[in-house]
């Protein structure tokens, strides 16, 4: 991955992947209701998708030098399995742990480039994930953790 | 006063007295029958010191059907106030004059008839309107006279004029649907 | 005890029927005289009243207890402050709602002053009445002066409606005192003034002096109260036979005269006046500073009296005024009967009075009685 | 006659010269007294309650809409209009303003050809007086309202810890009478309670002491009096108009003062409740509050009502979730006993999806109502949550309400801040533990009931705010557990939303304990509708999101309660309850189609 077109088609493929990933499990589960988050969760893998795709024709990421906030919900959290009796609140924990992955990966990706252009789009790439963590986690402060 | 209730008890002996209260020690009320009170007013002026005719007035009970007559009597001397109650039948309202008692009972009698329709046989210029000309209804001071039905009716209201109930315009807006339909038929 | 006058044959030319009023300067306020005259005699005369009459008795069965205190001010025009007063007592003693010491001081002053301002009227109409319009012209302004403490005071000139169940409605607004003070100053070198130019007027005296006698024996058969009865000798005051508010606590003298003509009864109200001013001094001397002006009240949208009756009754500038109420539990009161002294006074008395005076004092012996139409029709 | 009296008249002269005090109106401008009382002003603290009107003894003020005036909780969007052909400027209408919004100023002269501009809005006509900042406005210390509330007899909080008895002992008939007083009947409260109860009308009964018409006003919107006059959330009292310059009417414990007084063998005859059959079934999920409310509404209408209940018990989350020194079993069990008289069928440990299919139930009857509540409780997710002294605050509760010992030793950390966290921390109290609720955010962020988290403190619980758990691990005694906690600070949250605690990952906790309670939150369970609906059933993460009349795609299926609205108490459980029973009458009569 030398260019920049090249860096947002893996980033794109990865969106797909985790839109896969959510319509699969959700075609494994039993109830309306849980099929209907996961789908729900799809689609937001797909909107990530297109906002990917319309940066490739020009828009702008997300700066790196944007604060998002880091509630660190998900780096408390224990890793679940996502099998087909899924709960609400395991699903959310393994979305914000991937979005918490793909945010590493993006860093990690960034730190060992050299070439600045490269590095800060590997940066916008971490931060929109750190973006999409941080819907998860709020979803998960507000839905699962309504009392606390 | 303790002699107000002492000097009832006294009086009790030649008229039936009831409903004798001590509202302040200066102020009591007793009743007594038609056909005795103004024998009994009479001896409270002239006997008993009671000699001021503060006011005569009537007060409407339409449910029990009765007028009650109130002869509020003071004793200068004593500085006592009495009030002496005498029921009528609402529907044959008719009193003996004082007329002769206090001058101005006469316009006190006038004005029960105007207002109450109450009759007091013998006193002067009692058929003569006293506040009211060319009055047209029943007397008003009746309980059943309606003042703002009157009103209504006789006099025109400012147009543009409503209003709206707070929590009745609240339900129509927010929650419509929100109430049962009235109950049709046992179900 | 009730003579009629003798009948007149109205048809044999000797006589002339005249009415004076409604709207008539000689008459206070809205109501009329219908006179017989021979020549310049009166013969016979009675009185008409019901043009102000609004039915508030009856208006007040049909409001709440406290929808009623905007309405009693106007049963007396010019001394609405009684009503208000005696209106607030009957509730208060039918509730057992006590007024504060601080609200008691507040109300007398608010009374001794309107007593001021309504004397102050008055004292211009009996001066008109004998054609010294000069002292209208004088004591009307000097009643504007107290109508202006009223105004800061309740927020009304007129109708204060400051007295209200329970205490009154505000404090004294700063510096009121002072300011009072400053108008009674002026009130009472006003009051020197209109004894030379009135009370010691030749005029006066000639017109007023065996104008209008009571004889001592008519006054209770009568129901006569106030200033025209104690210039007919008696002591009878019932600020100190029976006292309310503070005035067991106040110095001031009960005057009184024997005449008992339209001169000694003018003369026993202008020497009220003194002594109005002296009671308002020493409230102002003695106000309190602070304190509750206002009982713990229920709240007043639907405040049911309990079942009662009572009576209470002041002494207003024309005598016994007095509110009766009964009340039977409910958010209405049953009946409430306001008794005024001019119902006596410009019915019963007048109508006899009139009798074998000359038409030109008909006007000054009305005024002499000090009588407000609106208390009569109520 | 003397000479002195020919001579003393003269003396007039002495004041030929004084100056008028006439005021040459309109060239010279005389400013009312700055308590006078003239033409009104009201500000835009005016929420529209009607008081003014109430008090007006001449008619003389309307309500009126107001155009571009917004309609919001605790407003109505009316606001008086004078017609000054009838005001007198009594200033009655100042004094009892709620809100102190209404004044008089002192402009008292208004001179127009046009009689019909003396009937104008105050506040929000152009008057050129309205910038006035004289005028009449009443004492701080006049008052015709009463401000203060009739406080309730309670426990002390060392009676209260020693048992489970019922904290609020109710207001005698005097104390009920006297609060009752309080309210003006503005009916403000009344579209802000989830379940529109006639407020006003009922405040009423008490004081006239007419406990009879009372519960059957109740009973038009609430089966569930007993309970609510206890528990309620009370929503209506934060809106109350006589919170503005003083104490809410204590409106829930007038509710309690009604059915009190009413003895449930009398209800029946009070309420005149007949039911004839209509020949149609209704099958309701869930014995909560939500269920039975609709059974209730449903059974009046004369549908057969079968209700499904996983528990042995009916009642629901007032079962198992509130403690009986909230709410004694006898007063839940008084409000439900009355609706299951009725006739409505129950079936106890039946839970749908395991014990019977839920398309089996769409089969048998021609409605059914779901109302499954919140009952499943959130887990902790941290590491080391299987720690057997790591219990659930649901789980606490239930054994508590069940007669049967959680177990939570003698000190104990809950972790929470809504109502089941303060319970939970409660019945330990009353256990004999003493207690720490750690809490992620601040105490005024707290969703329990502020008497909850007042009555937790008074009985001797310590709150641990912006304290965030991490980790649980084992204690060197077996019998203990020790959490990691970390102190939080607390962001913004950038979309609007309350704000969110940050872990600081250097200020961090040890801390070991008898037992932890977890009341974090809970999720609703409704797994068992099968897959193949989705497609007409709406979902907003673990809720429903139902149409009109509580009514989902699924034509026959209604719902309810917590599991469908974003409010989560009990008066919305019975509203939406209430509310579906009328959706279905009018879905099985063909008023409302799907």
């Amino acid at each position: 991955m030398n260019t920049v077109e090249e860096i947002l088609d893996f980033a794109i493929d990865r969106e797909q992947q985790a839109a896969d990933f959510y319509s699969n499990l959700a075609e494994r589960v039993s109830s309306a209701w849980m099929k209907d988050m996961l789908l729900g969760f799809s689609k937001e893998e797909m909107r990530h998708k297109g906002k990917l795709k319309s940066v490739k024709l020009g828009d702008k990421l997300l700066n790196a030098d944007q604060h998002v906030q880091d509630l660190k919900i998900a780096d408390y959290t224990v890793d679940v399995e996502p099998a087909e009796d899924i709960s609400l609140q395991d699903a959310l924990i393994v979305a914000m742990k991937r979005e918490k992955a793909a945010y590493r990966l993006y860093s990690d990706m960034a730190a060992n480039i050299d070439d600045p252009e490269l590095k800060s789009l590997f940066l916008g790439l971490a931060q929109e994930e750190a973006k999409h963590k941080l819907y998860f986690e709020v979803q998960y402060d507000e839905q699962i953790m309504r009392d606390n | 006063m303790a002699n107000a209730i002492q000097l009832l008890a006294d009086f009790g002996r030649n008229f039936t007295l009831s409903d004798i209260r001590e509202q302040r020690v200066d102020l009591a009320f007793c009743k007594a029958p038609k056909e005795q009170a103004v024998r009994l007013i009479r001896e409270l002026r002239d006997d008993a010191g009671y000699t001021h005719l503060v006011f005569l007035t009537n007060t409407d009970y339409i449910e029990q059907g009765i007028f009650t007559l109130t002869y509020m009597l003071h004793n200068y001397d004593a500085r006592h106030t009495l009030g002496v109650h005498v029921d009528l039948d609402r529907n044959a309202a008719e009193m003996e004059s004082i007329h002769n008692l206090w001058a101005q009972a006469a316009t006190y009698q006038r004005e029960l008839r105007e207002m109450y329709g109450i009759r007091f046989p013998g006193s002067p210029r009692l058929d003569e309107d006293f506040c009211l000309e060319g009055w047209d209804q029943i007397p008003p001071m009746l309980k059943e006279f309606d003042t703002a039905a009157f009103s209504l009716e006789r006099f025109h209201s400012r147009e543009g004029r409503g209003s709206v109930d707070p929590s009745e315009h609240m339900k129509t807006l927010l929650y419509p649907t929100h109430s049962d339909e009235p109950s049709s038929g046992g179900s | 005890m009730f003579e009629p006058n003798p009948p007149i044959d109205l048809s044999s030319g000797k006589y002339l029927k005249l009415w004076q009023g409604p709207q008539h300067p000689g008459i206070t306020g809205n109501m009329s005289l219908e006179l017989i005259t021979r020549g310049d005699e009166v013969v016979d005369c009675k009185t008409h009243v019901g043009y102000l009459h609004r039915g508030f008795e009856k208006l007040m069965e049909r409001r709440t207890f406290i929808q009623n205190f905007p309405v009693v001010c106007r049963i007396a025009v010019p001394e609405p402050t009684f009503n208000e007063y005696l209106y607030a007592a009957v509730v208060e003693e039918l509730t057992g709602i006590e007024s504060p010491p601080r609200a008691e001081w507040i109300r007398t002053l608010n009374l001794e002053l309107m007593r001021l301002a309504s004397y102050l009227m008055w004292l211009g109409g009996i001066g008109a009445a004998f054609g010294q319009s000069t002292v209208y012209q004088w004591t009307v302004t000097h009643r504007d002066y107290i109508l202006d403490l009223f105004e800061e005071m309740t927020g009304a000139r007129i109708y204060h409606m400051y007295i209200v169940p329970g205490g009154v409605r505000g404090r004294l607004p700063e510096g009121f005192e002072d300011r009072c003070r400053d108008v009674l100053n002026r009130v009472e070198k006003l009051l020197h003034d209109v004894e030379k130019v009135l009370f010691n007027n030749v005029v006066f005296k000639t017109r007023t002096k065996g104008l209008g006698h009571i004889p001592k024996e008519m006054v209770d058969p009568y129901g006569i109260t106030g200033p025209n009865q104690r210039a007919a000798g008696f002591s009878r005051d019932l600020r100190k036979d029976a006292p309310y508010l503070v005035y067991d606590q106040l110095e001031f003298d009960l005057i009184t005269a024997t005449e008992s003509d339209t001169y000694a009864r003018s003369w026993v109200r202008y020497l009220e006046m003194h002594e109005g001013i002296r009671m308002l001094r020493q409230c102002l001397d003695r106000m309190p500073q602070d304190g509750p002006f206002q009982a713990k009240m229920p709240n007043v949208l639907h405040w049911e009296v309990p079942a009662g009756e009572t009576y209470i009754k002041a002494e207003c500038t024309r005598g016994e005024y007095g509110y009766y109420m009964v009340t039977d539990g409910s958010e209405y009161l049953r009946r409430v009967h306001v008794r005024g002294p001019s119902y006596t006074h410009a019915i019963a008395l007048m109508e006899k009075l009139a009798v074998g005076t000359n038409i030109a004092d008909i006007a000054g012996l009305m005024v002499s009685l000090h009588t407000y139409p609106p208390e009569i029709e109520r | 006659m003397s000479l002195k009296d020919l001579i003393s008249p003269f003396y007039v002269w002495q004041r030929a010269f004084e100056k008028p005090y006439t005021q040459k109106r309109p060239i010279e401008d005389r400013p009312g007294a700055p308590r006078y009382r003239g033409f009104h002003m009201n500000s835009e603290e005016c929420i529209g309650c009607g008081t003014c009107e109430s008090i007006c003894q001449n008619h003389a003020i309307d309500m009126v809409p107001v155009e571009g005036l917004e309609q919001r909780a605790g407003d109505s969007g009316l606001r008086p209009r004078f017609d000054y052909g009838r005001c007198c400027w009594c200033a009655l209408c100042v004094d009892i303003c709620t809100t102190r919004s209404l004044h008089l100023s002192n402009h008292y002269a208004w001179v127009t050809e046009d009689p019909d501009a003396f009937h104008f809005t105050a506040g929000t006509d152009a008057m050129p007086w309205n910038q006035n900042s004289l005028g009449y406005r009443r004492d701080d210390d006049y008052h015709l309202l009463v401000h203060d509330r009739v406080e309730m007899q309670a426990l002390s909080a060392e009676e209260s810890v020693a048992g489970f008895d019922e904290v609020m002992r109710g207001y005698t008939e005097e104390e009920a009478v006297l609060e009752a007083d309080r309210c003006v009947e503005c009916g403000i409260c009344v579209a802000t309670c989830p379940a529109h109860m006639a407020i006003p009308d009922y405040i009423r009964t008490v004081r006239k002491g007419d406990y009879e018409a009372g519960l059957r006003l109740l009973y038009e919107t609430n089966p569930f009096s007993s309970t609510c006059g206890r528990i309620c959330t009370h929503r209506c009292e934060t809106v109350c108009v006589m919170g503005y310059q003083g104490d809410p009417i204590a409106i829930r414990w007038l509710k309690r003062a009604i059915v009190d007084r009413v003895p449930q063998e009398k209800y029946r005859e009070i309420l005149g409740d007949e039911v004839e059959e209509n020949g149609k079934t209704v099958g309701v999920i869930g014995a909560g509050p939500g269920g039975m409310s609709a059974a209730y509404y449903l059974r009046r209408q004369g549908y057969a009502v079968t209700v499904y209940e996983a528990q042995a018990r009916a009642g629901g989350m007032l079962r198992y979730g509130v403690p009986s020194y909230r709410l004694p079993d006898n007063q839940l069990d008084k409000d439900l006993e009355y609706i299951r008289s009725l006739g409505v069928e129950m079936r106890f440990n039946t839970q749908v999806g395991r014990d019977i299919p839920f398309t089996q139930l769409l089969d048998e009857h021609d409605a059914l109502f779901l109302a499954v509540g919140l009952n499943q409780p959130s887990a902790l997710r941290i590491a080391g949550e299987e720690h057997p002294r790591v219990l659930s605050g649901l789980r606490v509760l239930d054994d508590v309400a069940s007669g049967k010992d959680p177990g939570v030793g003698k000190r104990v950390a809950v972790i929470g801040g809504g109502n089941v966290a303060m319970d939970a921390a409660r019945v330990s109290r009353r256990l004999g533990a003493e207690v720490d609720v750690l809490y992620r955010r601040r105490i005024e962020d707290m969703p329990a009931d502020p008497e909850e988290i007042r009555e937790s403190q008074a009985e001797g619980c310590t709150l641990v705010p912006q304290a965030i758990p991490v980790e649980i691990r084992n204690a060197s005694d077996s019998n203990q557990v020790t959490i990691v906690w970390g102190e939080a600070e607390m962001v913004a949250d950038d979309k609007g939303g309350r704000p969110r605690p940050v872990l600081q990952e250097d200020r961090m906790h040890e801390e070991t304990y008898d037992c932890i309670i977890a009341a974090i939150g809970q999720g609703g369970q409704i797994d068992f509708i099968p897959a193949e609906f989705r497609d007409r059933i709406e979902f907003k993460w673990n809720k429903f999101v139902p149409g009109d009349y509580q009514q989902t795609g699924l034509e026959k299926l209604f719902v309810g309660g917590d599991i469908a609205n974003s409010r989560a108490d009990a008066i919305s459980a019975i509203e939406d309850g209430h509310h579906a029973a009328r959706g279905i009458h009018r879905f099985l009569s063909g008023a409302l189609d799907g």
